[in-house]
């Protein structure tokens, strides 16, 4: 035991081929077409002829080391030894023959790990931290996801959805779980309570100042120490504020509520990618199972499933049919806040007689 | 005989070619007015030093604020006879219709009052009567007035109009113009004359989707015709079109130009339309002008919030009510009173010189509606907020509202 | 004579019925059908079977009474007595035959005014002010529309453009022309010269200060007066402070250039409406014939001619093509400028991979 | 033998279900682990609360100044065993491939040192060890390091990044995700380990524009596969499909679906594709995977800006570079070099707690690839500017330069 630090070796980001499944390494680059034999399988050709089958399982991400260990004895005992992570922390097995993809599919579904989130199914949905962990959220992650994931089970292991429908979750505005198909995200509903006594000594107070987008915050003494002061006609309830100044609390067992929101896409299959819109508000936040949430997405991809073409994403069927009726088809409010009125909300706004009847 | 022509080579070269030569008709008005013998040479000047050489003022007629614009020359010492070249700006009636007779009186007048310069149309609408001095302003009023042709609109106030020509020779038409132009202009002839609102304040009448008033950018208030029910088709003349122009030719043109996709040329050559889905564009209808023709539940769309570009950007109106029909006495009431409204909501909070467009932009148009008391609907948008920036405390209330309003539809 | 002054008859907009073609009237809201028998004439069929034809004429819009009674002349002479003008200042006469309207268009193109600006055709230039009369230019309005006319004739009595062509031009960049498939209009490029002395006697200072989109204009005493001062880092060339205040002269006989716009579309069929955008710029403000903005002008409809399909307005033939392609087929140079940075530029940025090579 | 398990009746309703339960997994770690009982104790009143219990503070390893998420109990006294509760983040490799023995590593490693809790994968890659104590941080990480794994990143800095599938089993993949990907991110790694950015930075890496990595949203520098040549075409598999799948099939689900309509399927069932139009959105071949490949010209486009919503709204990456390759050493260099470009001038120019997005939307695009010395071109844009707004005054100037390159293009 010598008493020098061990200083870090700055490897960074290693070499994947060393990981690698090695058919999957032999044909690096050279991957020539793949279908789909079943949901939760996908079938790569390679140029070389060579054949690799994947089966993708969901996990609750957050895993003990012991569900781990079980996944690892299922790809030593009836995989080949080798895994990868989807960027929905879908866990996929590579094995070289569609039989032993069969089979590995009945051991995963014996072992509780749901086979599917391939093709035009809802896949598992991206998700964050919440009261696990986070130092700022309105809400849980690993249980409004657990909770929707149990709802959605079916849709999860089916390939029966228009197109590939994505689901993310924010437990604040910050919104790291990201634009989605369907985005289930807390919205605050009040100003932050400020809790005076401990802004000064917490909070650099012209940074938090700056962050508030609507410039609703002023230094202001209050009894006699130097706190802040939010405008709360101004306020717009983000809670850009808390994260540099916890004392700003925005965080509310009652107000804080949960927002849905639709047509969030990423890729540039046909459309270029845009942004989800707000469809619903004012949903109670309400653990373990949040019911009422979950009652709202299922309504929304019942209609989706109904009334949506081949290969029509989210945002893609509702363009085509229009907002008004899709309020109409799922019964959802519309209401004053769908009205956009930040910067550049006129580009929101119907400017022509395009309409509906 | 008038005083000697100011040489004008700039301007000479723009009496030849097709088109018809505005200079020479300036000099035809020159052989008898010293006014235009010098308004060319000072057009002429501003020709050679590429510069304009007017200025503002006053002039005006008794009894109304505006619908004169004053221009004084600032190089009058030169050309003193079109020191003063005022315009008068005069209302047509709706859809520009003109008997001979008319046209030639108002020459007659213009001949005597003023420089013989008539401008038809000023795009706003108006008949300009351009270059009068600040004497005969007042008695060239009169003229006009007497013949029972008013002032038009200049400055922070009510604008003169324009509506298509719509019911009087369009097909297309869906609402009756003329009634609909002189029921909303004239209940603000007040404002029109005395002009005391924050900025200007424009009124444009097109009597279907194919805005021939470019009146959604154009103005202020946009009254747009169109329809709630189905198109109506007369299949034997689909039928004739096909013969005539090829399937191919329709598909092309009709049917893959349907910006909905709700159009279909079934084998047969007839068409079957997905009414639910058309936005009423008018593409197909005008195309196929004998055999498809808009709905028979007619009425219009307002807009508003049209203007050009300065201080903050062009804006397009926007709907602010995607329907009401417009055939009863109490429909056209209903239209001016909501002109009213929105006039009265903008003139008080509107800021000096801030169209009703940069106002909306500024409070957003949730607020506008509630102010205005209109009801909001989805189809004012193209989609809904992106953004989580908004305070929601009173979702359920407002969640409420929409419900009832849906259940009394229902 | 009595003194007492004259006072308005406050009577508004007329009735039109009374100068209405009796045809029109006895027709109004009763159309059926429309064609067009040949560039310049329409013809339009009531429900009741009635017919009128429609002779469509250019005119300079700045007329003498001479020019308008002669246009009276051939209305009484040739055609019914009746005429109304178009948006476009354009005159058209009614009639009850095809062969008066075919005489009609013989006599008006004996006296020098062309027939067309129907369908598919360049009409008529909107047409504003310019050193004619107003008090703000920066060029002319009646002599650029003259002299390009001159140039678009052809285009004006044929119909042979993909869908009707509609230009607009403005000596300011308050845009009195409005929007237009192609727009020609006063670009300033350089910040008003303040003539300080005349500041205080004619300019209300805070409303001038007030108009200025980019906040560059502050108050400032100048040797010992008040006046003006402009920061020429920020200032955009608007010339939104000259009107309010002359001596803030925006308009120079070099710096004050012609920029070109394309794309800009009224109507609502197919697409919405939508602005025009910029293309060229820098082009000198050259009267009498202003030729070099006639060549860009003339190129663009060219190349629009050339390559834009049936019924493809300017705008959406380039939607269609990409702008990209309409550089490069116009040959026109893309430069910085074309990049947007006003407030809601994001929404003008390509903020996908949808690219053509 | 640990403490005895809170009742944790809200939590124990997330066991049930068919979807795997991280409750569950908590308690099986609780077995052993007293952090983890009073981990589940505050995590269940949170539940019953509503309201979340950890704040921040400072822990980190030797050497880097962040990749260390610092929790701290605010209710510690109830919960002492999990007053303290880090996250390391570390890298995994591109495109998180394992073998077992990697990931069984990590369970010994994480049992020992930590609380046996790991997330598979944070949503900007990282491997999260979850529920660390301030003294263990150190050995936990020196534990991974020795593996040839590396801290991630957190704070003001260069973040893990992230890469597709790609090359690894995807036909569609346009250019090597494992070398671009540690080419770039292992140039920054000081940026990464030392936080002195003004915000956060982040790269991700999709190897075709079907984007699997929501580059365009979720990263700062998003590169993305694509090609220049014409999309690869089967002839004899585009006939198998349409045999298959019938020609209505084709149409409505291929041909239709082209956003450019650059597909024909001709009436021998072959497919011919307007390459020029094509805007490579990758449908036709995601659809038709056999028949349908992109070109043999492949390589990159690469845009900036896109981060989430705070403060001034979401924002998507841009275009800034159209097309370059990624083939030869010098173009991986090329690579980096422009990202060391961006970074450094954002470091210099963005504000404090300002992402590289909302700068360029601050400044202006044309000025942010102005002071990069970028090229410029029109397919950065939807469309040209719709304003005025802008001082051209050196216009001949910019159109030389473009008249210079276009020449020097042809
Ligand atoms: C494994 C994964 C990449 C990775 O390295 O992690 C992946 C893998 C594939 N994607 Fe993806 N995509 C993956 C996330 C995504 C995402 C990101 C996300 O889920 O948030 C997107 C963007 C979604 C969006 O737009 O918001 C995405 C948009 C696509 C698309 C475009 C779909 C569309 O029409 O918009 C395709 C094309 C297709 O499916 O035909 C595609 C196609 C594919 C293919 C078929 C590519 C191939 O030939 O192998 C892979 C199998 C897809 C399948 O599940 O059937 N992948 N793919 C990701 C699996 C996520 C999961 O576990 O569910
Ligand atoms: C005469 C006319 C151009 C023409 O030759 O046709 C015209 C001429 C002037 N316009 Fe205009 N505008 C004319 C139609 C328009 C239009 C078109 C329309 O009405 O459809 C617009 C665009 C629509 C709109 O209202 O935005 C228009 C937008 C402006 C603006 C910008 C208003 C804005 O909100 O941005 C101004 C500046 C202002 O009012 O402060 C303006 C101001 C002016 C002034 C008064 C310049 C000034 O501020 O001193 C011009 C007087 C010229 C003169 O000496 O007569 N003019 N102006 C048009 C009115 C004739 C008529 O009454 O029929
Ligand atoms: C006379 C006039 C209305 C008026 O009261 O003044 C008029 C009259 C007609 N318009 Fe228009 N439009 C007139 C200005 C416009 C304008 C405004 C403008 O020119 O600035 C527009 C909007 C242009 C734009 O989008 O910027 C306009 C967009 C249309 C359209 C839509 C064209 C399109 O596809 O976008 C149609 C439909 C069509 O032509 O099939 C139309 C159709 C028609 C029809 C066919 C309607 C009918 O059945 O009678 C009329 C004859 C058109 C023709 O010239 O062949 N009219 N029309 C205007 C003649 C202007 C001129 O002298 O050139
Ligand atoms: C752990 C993670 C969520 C998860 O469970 O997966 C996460 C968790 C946090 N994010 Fe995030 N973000 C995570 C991915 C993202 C993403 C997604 C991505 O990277 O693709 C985004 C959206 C993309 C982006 O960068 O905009 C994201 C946007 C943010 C933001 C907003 C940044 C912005 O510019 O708007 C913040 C706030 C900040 O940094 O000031 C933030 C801040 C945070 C903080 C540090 C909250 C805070 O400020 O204290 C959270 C720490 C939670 C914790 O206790 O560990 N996180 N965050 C993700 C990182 C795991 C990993 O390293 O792999
Ligand atoms: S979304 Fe908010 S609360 Fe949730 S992990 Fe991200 S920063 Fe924390
Ligand atoms: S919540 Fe948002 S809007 Fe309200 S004060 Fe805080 S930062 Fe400002
Ligand atoms: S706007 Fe419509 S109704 Fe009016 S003239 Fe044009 S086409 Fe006819
Ligand atoms: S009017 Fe327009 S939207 Fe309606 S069917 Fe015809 S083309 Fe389609
Ligand atoms: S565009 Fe400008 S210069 Fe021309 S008439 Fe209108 S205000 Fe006057
Ligand atoms: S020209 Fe425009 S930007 Fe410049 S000072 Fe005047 S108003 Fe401001
Ligand atoms: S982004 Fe493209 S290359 Fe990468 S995995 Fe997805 S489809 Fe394949
Ligand atoms: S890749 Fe997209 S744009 Fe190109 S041909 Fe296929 S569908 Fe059309």
């Amino acid at each position: 035991m010598s008493n020098t630090p061990r200083m870090p070796i700055e490897s960074g980001v290693p070499d994947h081929f060393q990981y690698m499944h090695p058919t999957l390494r032999r044909n690096y680059g050279r991957w020539a077409w793949h279908d789909r034999p079943r949901p939760g399988i996908l079938h790569h050709v390679a140029e070389s002829g060579d054949e690799v089958w994947t089966v993708r399982a969901g996990t609750q991400r957050q895993m003990d080391v012991h569900t781990i260990r079980k996944l690892c004895d299922i790809a030593d005992e009836f995989g080949e030894g080798y895994v990868r992570f989807t960027i929905r922390s879908n866990i996929e097995f590579m094995v070289s023959s569609p039989d032993k993809a069969e089979r590995l599919v009945g051991k995963l579904e014996a072992e509780g790990f749901p086979v599917g989130g391939t093709g035009n199914s809802v896949s598992m949905i991206s998700h964050t931290q919440g009261w696990l962990h986070c130092d700022i959220p309105g809400t849980d992650a690993s249980g409004v996801v657990k909770a929707l994931m149990d709802e959605l089970h079916d849709d999860y292991i089916r390939e029966d959805m228009p197109n590939r429908v994505r689901l993310t979750t924010s437990c604040c505005q910050i919104n790291c779980g990201g634009q989605g198909d369907i985005a289930i995200n807390i919205q605050h509903t009040k100003p932050p309570k400020i809790n005076h006594d401990l802004v000064a000594n917490v909070c650099e107070r012209p940074s938090v100042v700056a962050r508030c987008p609507v410039a609703a915050i002023r230094p202001a003494m209050v009894n006699g120490r130097p706190s802040l002061e939010v405008d709360e006609k101004k306020c717009i309830c983000c809670g850009a504020c808390f994260p540099p100044c916890p004392p700003m609390q925005i965080n509310d067992p009652e107000h804080s509520k949960i927002a849905i929101w639709v047509g969030g896409k990423n890729s540039n299959a046909r459309s270029k990618p845009s942004f989800h819109k707000l469809v619903a508000a004012g949903i109670p936040n309400n653990p373990p199972r949040w019911p009422e949430a979950a009652a709202v997405v299922k309504n929304i991809l019942k209609v989706y499933k109904q009334d949506a073409r081949d290969w029509e994403r989210m945002g893609e069927w509702v363009e085509r049919i229009g907002w008004p009726r899709f309020f109409e088809l799922t019964g959802l409010p519309f209401t004053k806040f769908h009205i956009d009125n930040w910067r550049g909300a006129r580009h929101s706004l119907n400017a022509s007689t395009h309409i509906r009847f | 005989m008038t005083k000697k022509a100011h040489p004008t080579p700039m301007l000479d070269q723009l009496e030849s070619g097709p088109w018809p030569s505005f200079v020479t008709g300036l000099k035809r008005l020159a052989e008898t007015k010293d006014m235009m013998v010098d308004l060319l040479g000072q057009l002429e000047h501003s020709y050679t030093t590429r510069m304009g050489y007017w200025k503002g003022g006053t002039a005006s007629v008794i009894g109304y604020g505006g619908g004169v614009i004053p221009r004084f020359s600032e190089i009058a010492s030169r050309f003193p006879a079109s020191a003063e070249f005022h315009t008068l700006r005069i209302m047509p009636a709706p859809g520009m219709h003109y008997d001979t007779g008319t046209l030639r009186r108002f020459c007659d007048i213009w001949e005597q009052y003023g420089s013989g310069l008539i401008a038809l149309h000023g795009q706003s609408g108006d008949v300009m009567l351009q270059g009068c001095t600040t004497d005969n302003v007042q008695p060239a009023f009169d003229a006009f007035n007497e013949m029972g042709f008013d002032m038009g609109g200049a400055g922070p106030s009510v604008r003169t109009s324009m509506s298509c020509v719509g019911h009087a020779r369009c097909e297309h038409s869906c609402y009756d113009e003329g009634r609909a132009h002189r029921a909303v202009l004239n209940n603000f002839t007040d404002d029109l004359h005395r002009p005391a609102l924050p900025y200007k304040f424009k009124f444009k009448f097109s009597v279907c989707a194919n805005d021939c008033m470019n009146s959604i950018q154009r103005s202020d208030m946009a009254v747009i015709g169109t329809w709630r029910d189905a198109i109506q088709v007369n299949q034997t003349e689909v039928g004739n079109y096909v013969k005539a122009h090829g399937r191919d030719y329709v598909i092309d043109n009709v049917v893959s130009r349907c910006p909905t996709h709700c159009l279909k040329l079934n084998r047969d050559d007839t068409l079957s339309i997905d009414n639910r889905n058309c936005v009423r564009c008018m593409h197909c209808i005008n195309v196929m002008t004998k055999a498809l023709s808009p709905g028979k539940d007619r009425g219009v769309t307002v807009l508003v919030g049209g203007k050009r570009t300065l201080k903050i950007g062009d804006l397009l109106g926007t709907v602010v009510i995607p329907f009401m029909k417009l055939d009863s006495d109490a429909d056209y009431e209903r239209l001016v009173a909501l002109a009213r409204n929105i006039i009265d909501f903008w003139a008080e909070n509107g800021l000096e010189h801030e169209r009703c467009g940069e106002m909306i932009d500024r409070i957003g148009l949730g607020n506008f509606l509630e102010g205005l008391g209109l009801d909001i609907d989805p189809a004012m948008l193209n989609h809904p907020r992106t953004n989580p920036f908004v305070r929601t405390d009173d979702w359920d209330e407002e969640a409420q509202r929409w419900r009832q309003r849906a259940a009394g539809a229902g």
